[in-house]
């Protein structure tokens, strides 16, 4: 599975794509984002305010809570701010 | 004609308004976003997600298309660093009537800011810092659905 | 900056954009009329009250820049003959926020319709005929009272 | 005083400015349509159908029933179709 990252999570993961490979016990994107955290360093970091994250599965926009079922890349990163 | 770009570079506003003009017949209405120099901002850095991105302003635009009857759309995003004056975005859209195209462009501008993945970061002097999203952006693209 | 040109001539576009853009900072909104080819019209021709109508354009304008704190607004009208697919007229606004530069570019081009005075002719093959004022555009431009 | 027409109005007068000198009954537009109409021809045609009517005076719009207390120009019309 290929993690990616915007913006300021980015910056404190350190990097803006990488894989990962979770184990079944991992379920939705707040699963993935436990997961990640546990390992330490950046990923806690980036992921400590869940309220100021957003999540994208193959693109398309969802909640936290959504299940991650088989997608190929999950996209991490602040609300947007474009225009 | 839905036209979506994303690019580094500068756009050439004329050229967009007449692709616009060639396929519209009544009214056009455009918005172009200018980089402000709020508190002393000198440089702005505009991130996107490659991809996602223009899938998201291309389904933004069919679905402005299909509920004004738009004859043409233009989204026009640049990224990567800007200065203060100029242009970030282009929203374009023209219909046979007025008060379509300019709900449609207003509609755009506002879904736009809330639906597509761009990030901002300011720099005064050196001092970079990520915008956060405004209430008031959450607000208005709240009032279209 | 306050821009009201009532003309014959054809007007540059571009060249109006640069001048809002000169003088903007934050949105820049626009919308520009072109002529429909309506149930086979070949020629409109559009009539005016010289004089009276750049006063009441110029009304328009300061009262827009005031509601909306507008930094630019450039109103472009042309009079005489044109023909379809050829710009009738150009409202553009400036504004430090997009809601205040949309809103007022739809203020105007509402208001112009029912305070302005130009009167439209329809020509079809020779047959000319002066185009009624719409039920819509009296109320278009009362939701702004 | 300065008489001015526009649209089908002027054509329907024959002619697109005139100068008349109303007599002192004269008060307010309406009024002045009245006498002219009176004149028949072009001005009785133009100004039969009183709700297609709009008046300007010294170029500020201005309902018919409004007084024409020395004005210098007096413009009749039909509903302005601009923009």
């Amino acid at each position: 599975m290929k993690m990616v990252y915007f913006a300021w999570v980015r910056e404190r993961v350190g990097t803006g794509a990488e894989e990962v490979a979770p184990p079944a016990s991992v379920v939705t994107v707040a699963d993935l984002l436990d997961w990640l955290a546990a390992h330490g360093g950046g990923h806690a970091d980036a992921f400590g305010e869940r309220e100021r994250l957003r999540a994208a599965v193959d693109g398309a926009f969802v909640p936290l809570d959504s299940p991650l079922s088989g997608a190929a890349e999950v996209a991490i990163f602040p609300p947007v701010t474009g225009g | 004609m839905i036209r979506v770009l994303v690019q580094t570079e500068p756009f050439d506003l004329s050229a967009e308004m007449m692709r616009l003009e060639a396929e519209g017949t009544g009214g056009i209405a455009t918005f172009t976003g200018l980089v402000r120099a709020d508190d002393g901002v000198d440089v702005l850095e505009l991130e996107h997600y490659p991809g996602v991105t223009e899938r998201a302003l291309t389904d933004l635009a069919q679905e402005a298309t299909a509920r004004w009857s738009l004859t043409a759309v233009s989204i026009v995003h640049r990224v990567g660093p800007m200065r203060p004056g100029e242009r970030i975005v282009f929203v374009g859209t023209a219909a046979a009537h007025r008060a379509a195209a300019l709900e449609a462009c207003a509609y755009l501008i506002d879904r736009l800011k809330t639906d597509a993945p761009f990030w901002k970061r300011e720099s005064r002097g050196g001092q970079a810092r990520w915008v956060e999203q405004r209430t008031g952006d959450v607000d208005a693209a709240a009032r279209w659905r």
